[in-house]
């Protein structure tokens, strides 16, 4: 567990990308601690605002001493309210949070696969692999194009990237796991990264582990708390000693092992982990 | 500003009047990165019961207007494992414990308390026979004179005489005074209130209750004025019963609110997951509050609001 | 949008889903300004006594974390001025007419019953058993079986066959079921749910309960988790009993909410005092709501939230 | 009562004026119909605001077919949230509200008496008794100078105006009613208007009564709805017919005569009001 700091930010710039908002703030002492797959929680709705609960946001970008940046989508209330925000305008924020992607000891092949505003983290982490001498593959799927976010940056930090739409509005029409087997085949990858929805992350960490490639995948589950205190965004997962637990994403993740994560039992409490239910019992 | 912000619940002082409320700082660790621990009132401990409990399926979670639902049902490692790694961790770092502990049977309470007795650095016991997050609302003693009374008095059995033991009640009930009476005759020697209340969110996309486990606890300032009656209802009641009192606190003026209606100190729940420094903050506001009004101590305003009669 | 808007209570058919909240329109002649009156699905008036009643002192409201807390009292003309002056402007402009009705004791409900029994243009009676402003807890008939069951059965043999008799309950028990099925069983032909949960406020200034009569009635959007779980564990108990549902509602997505937890119609409370035109834009709210996911009724989704399972 | 709407309107202006805040408000169809005494329920906090009631302000001047203007003070968190809005923003407000003052018949001289930002009606006030041909005396009280409002505007707009502050800082040291009853004796005053806090009100009203002047006081209750419909903003008030109501102030009021309100009995219902609690019954 990294150690977070909880900050007033000011809002350097906010402006729109296609579909999503793209948002920088400054953050000196932050930023120098982040590392790709750090996540940031944001209040929202201002004094006396009914909405208590902060948003969880990837962090896309850290310029240290300076700031970080997010990718956002509307979504909700919370969202279209930090969507009104303006330059200059503060932010209580607590960051880094989390536990990041993981880097490769040697400099491999790997693959980075994101959906939507999943592209968030992929920059950094790309610039990140490249420094070490990693090939880098980057695979961004969206439902449309303009829900794509990134790619030209993407081409820039990375040595390859392929774009897929559901519609086919912008690069191959399907998904990202129609081209992953491939690539994942050309580039001799050996390891895979993801964010994106969390079907998506199932498909990918299975396809990954089918040949034999290790995953990690950045999960989105509901927070409450974002710090580890709350126990509401747990996911059942298989630990060192074999057997599941209901782990708590927001430290222990949000970056997973796909092989780890039992991506059938989101949602559920598998029968077979630690202190599960006793049918009868309590 | 020289306020005495130090009290005490019965027999145990503290040196501050906010702790963490149970479930809301898991077992303390996580929030000292925002704070040193050991000088807040003190960390109510997550719930606890004997064996390590998954919990209910997710989200867990849903956010309410000035509240939020939640369905966490216990997750927790046992007890065991609970003294090994939470509470070391807790005495190493000198701070004050009050261990929250839950059980399915009045038994399990009672084991829970023999298992506890002997442990060093437990500043107090607070017996969560409210939780509404149990599959069925029959295991939610505190909705009953009987079962609530049968619990405290066999964790009384248990414990040892020196150590305060909270009883933790719901709102959920038609009269809170009854039972509050029932728990202090079978031995509390303090009331935690309020403890959530049950409601429900509903995802009218799927059609179906948000939560995972459909029902969860409503939580937060939202429900502050339920709190703040429940606690100045039993105060007038039981004059002389400590309460350790929450619901929806989250500013020194809400502090002072719930010392005003006969709380004795104050646990902060909802609030941190907004504000993980809220339990040093609200301290310090509360100081500030009560200089204003040229108050010198907590202790000279626990239930003042029921001087003007 | 060809979404059909209207709904019934029983026997009584409405032609569009949102009444007022009684209490939260006075006699509906004040929203005139804001609306057509007939065009909602009804009016609940204001409970009524039978004499006039002067209600509690003021301050009788407070602001509350996305609710507030009042404490009228009841205050009212009397039954009589009642009928010759609000129901008739009511029944003249053509206003379906829901007449909440209020006693002190048994016998006042009954007398109330007798007295409206031949009165025209009522379209259903409302009995609050459950108003919590009343000067001893011992009043709210809800909190009870039997006195919540005496009063329905006195209501009944007093009233018609044909008019719909809701009964009005109170979340503040341990058990909501179980009071439901009594008033039904006692004769009641619908349930509105849910009156206000008891609350306080305390003046930290004064140092003094903030309203004049100390306790009050919390509403509004912080109380919606309660009246939806409310909802939907008596919709669940009693499938075939329809249901005016209430509590925090806003606007057409926490209308749908509460018609998949099992209402059959909806109440606009709280909500009107910051928005006089509330009841009407969530009518239209609710048919976007609607429309948008592929329904095309208000019927179709009324308890949706139950076949998940 | 007059016939209220609720519109969307634009700030114009917001600026700090002494202890309070002015505010313009475009509000064409509205301003129109105010009259002195109306007074406008203001939303606040914005989408997602915990707050769910209006802030009731008197209305301080209407420019017909254009605006009309507040005069506030910042007390708790409603009125810090609009001491923050800024020009071009927009608030959802319902206007005209209330009873408004009752001009006299005939062109009488006239006292006015406001204490802080209770002098917010009187300019629309005087200047409508001025334009009937009476003569205009005006007594503005306050703690100190600083919560004194619109001294200069009212010069221009009355014949004479007497200021009083608790601290001596500015005017005469004491209150309004210390000179109230020289003045009505000079002037020769039949009609005696007060705007201010309930105890200002009290003593007001109390000695126009005493000197047989005939007097019009607008209250301060706080209020749920401002529209009738809520039974909170009640205070005991003596109908024609003798008997002691508990009557709403948003709608029968906020103007009531002196001498029908039972000013010692505010905050209570008196034992002799119609329908007040029988003893030992319910
Ligand atoms: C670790 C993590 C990283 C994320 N990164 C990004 C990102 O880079 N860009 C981006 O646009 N979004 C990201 N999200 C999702 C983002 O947090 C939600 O879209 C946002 O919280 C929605 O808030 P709202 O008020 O607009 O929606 P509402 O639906 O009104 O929110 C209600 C509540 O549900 C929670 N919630 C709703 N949707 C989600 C969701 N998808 N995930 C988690 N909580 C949710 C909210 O936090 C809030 O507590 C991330 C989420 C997590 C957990
Ligand atoms: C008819 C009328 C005319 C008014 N005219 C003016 C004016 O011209 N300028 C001005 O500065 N103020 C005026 N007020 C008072 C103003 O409404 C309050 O200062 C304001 O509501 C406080 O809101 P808040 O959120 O800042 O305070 P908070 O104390 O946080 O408000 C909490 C709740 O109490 C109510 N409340 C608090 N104080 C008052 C009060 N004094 N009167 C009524 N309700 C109150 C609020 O409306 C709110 O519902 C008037 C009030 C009334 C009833
Ligand atoms: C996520 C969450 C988990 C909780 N877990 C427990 C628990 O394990 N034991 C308990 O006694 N109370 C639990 N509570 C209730 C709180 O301790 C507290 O009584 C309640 O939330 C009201 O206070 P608040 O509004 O400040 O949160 C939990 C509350 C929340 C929000
Ligand atoms: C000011 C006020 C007065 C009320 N008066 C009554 C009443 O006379 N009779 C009644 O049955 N309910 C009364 N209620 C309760 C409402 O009808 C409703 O049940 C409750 O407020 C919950 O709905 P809401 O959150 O939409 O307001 C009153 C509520 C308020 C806020
Ligand atoms: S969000 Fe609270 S523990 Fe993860
Ligand atoms: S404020 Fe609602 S009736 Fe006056």
């Amino acid at each position: 567990m990294s150690s977070s700091q909880q900050i007033t930010s000011t809002i350097t710039s906010i402006s729109r990308v296609g579909a999503y908002w793209h948002m920088v703030l400054r953050a000196p002492s932050i930023a120098d601690a982040v590392v790709p797959g750090h996540f940031v929680a944001v209040a929202v709705g201002g004094d006396n605002s009914s909405m208590l609960l902060r948003r969880a946001f990837s962090i896309h970008n850290a310029t240290p001493g300076e700031s970080i940046e997010v990718i956002f989508a509307e979504h909700g209330a919370g969202t279209e309210w930090l969507a009104k925000q303006q330059a200059g305008a503060e932010l209580d924020i607590i960051a880094p949070l989390g536990t990041p992607f993981i880097l490769p000891r040697a400099a491999v092949p790997c693959v980075l696969v994101a959906g939507g505003y999943g592209s968030a983290p992929m920059g950094m982490l790309a610039r990140a692999l490249k420094k070490m001498g990693c090939h880098v593959e980057v695979i961004l799927g969206a439902a449309t194009g303009e829900r794509l976010y990134g790619v030209l940056d993407l081409k820039r930090d990375a040595d390859n990237v392929t774009v897929t739409t559901d519609d086919g509005s912008s690069g191959i029409r399907g998904r990202v796991t129609d081209v992953l087997p491939e690539i994942i085949g050309q580039s001799g990858a050996q390891a895979v990264y993801a964010c994106g929805p969390m079907p998506m992350l199932r498909a990918v960490a299975n396809l990954s582990t089918e040949h034999s490639v290790f995953s990690q995948c950045a999960v989105e589950e509901a927070m409450a708390c974002g710090i580890g205190v709350c126990m509401t965004c747990v996911l059942p997962v298989i630990g060192e000693d074999g057997h599941t637990r209901m782990v708590r994403s927001c430290v222990e993740g949000p970056v997973f092992r796909g092989d780890r994560v039992r991506w059938d039992d989101v949602h559920t409490v598998p029968s077979d982990a630690v202190g599960a239910p006793i049918p009868g019992g309590h | 500003m020289s306020v005495d912000l130090s009290t005490s619940l019965g027999s145990l002082k503290l040196s501050a009047p906010t702790l963490t409320a149970s479930g809301c700082a898991a077992a303390g660790r996580e929030l000292a990165q925002f704070g040193d621990v050991s000088t807040l009132g003190g960390v109510v401990t997550k719930s606890i019961m004997l064996n390590a409990r998954s919990g209910r399926p997710t989200p867990r979670m849903a956010e309410t207007p000035s509240g939020m639902l939640n369905s966490i049902g216990l997750q927790g490692p046992g007890i065991e494992q609970f003294i090994e790694k939470d509470l070391s961790w807790l005495t190493e770092n000198g701070v004050t414990t009050i261990v929250s502990i839950a059980g399915g049977s009045v038994a399990e309470f009672g084991e829970l308390a023999r298992r506890l007795r002997d442990v060093p650095g437990i500043a107090a016991l607070e017996v969560n026979i409210s939780c509404p997050n149990v599959e069925s609302r029959g295991q939610v003693f505190a909705c009953n004179h009987e079962s609530s009374s049968d619990v405290i008095r066999t964790v009384r059995s248990e414990w040892n005489d020196e150590t305060p033991i909270l009883a933790k009640l719901t709102p959920d009930v038609t009269d809170i005074v009854s039972i509050a009476q029932s728990v202090v005759e079978a031995g509390a020697n303090g009331l935690s209130m309020i403890n959530t209340l049950l409601g429900m969110v509903i995802d009218v996309d799927a059609m179906k209750p948000m939560l995972g486990g459909k029902t969860g606890g409503l939580s937060g300032p939202a429900i502050r004025p339920v709190a703040v009656r429940a606690v100045y209802q039993v105060h007038a009641a039981l004059p002389d019963t400590p309460i350790l009192g929450m619901g929806g606190i989250r500013n020194g003026h809400d502090a002072l609110e719930f010392l005003a209606a006969g709380a004795s100190a104050l646990s902060i729940g909802t609030v941190v997951f907004g504000d993980p420094s809220a339990p040093w903050r609200i301290a310090r506001e509360l100081g500030e509050e009560l200089d204003k009004r040229g108050y010198q101590s907590v202790r000279e305003v626990i239930g003042k609001a029921h001087q003007a009669g």
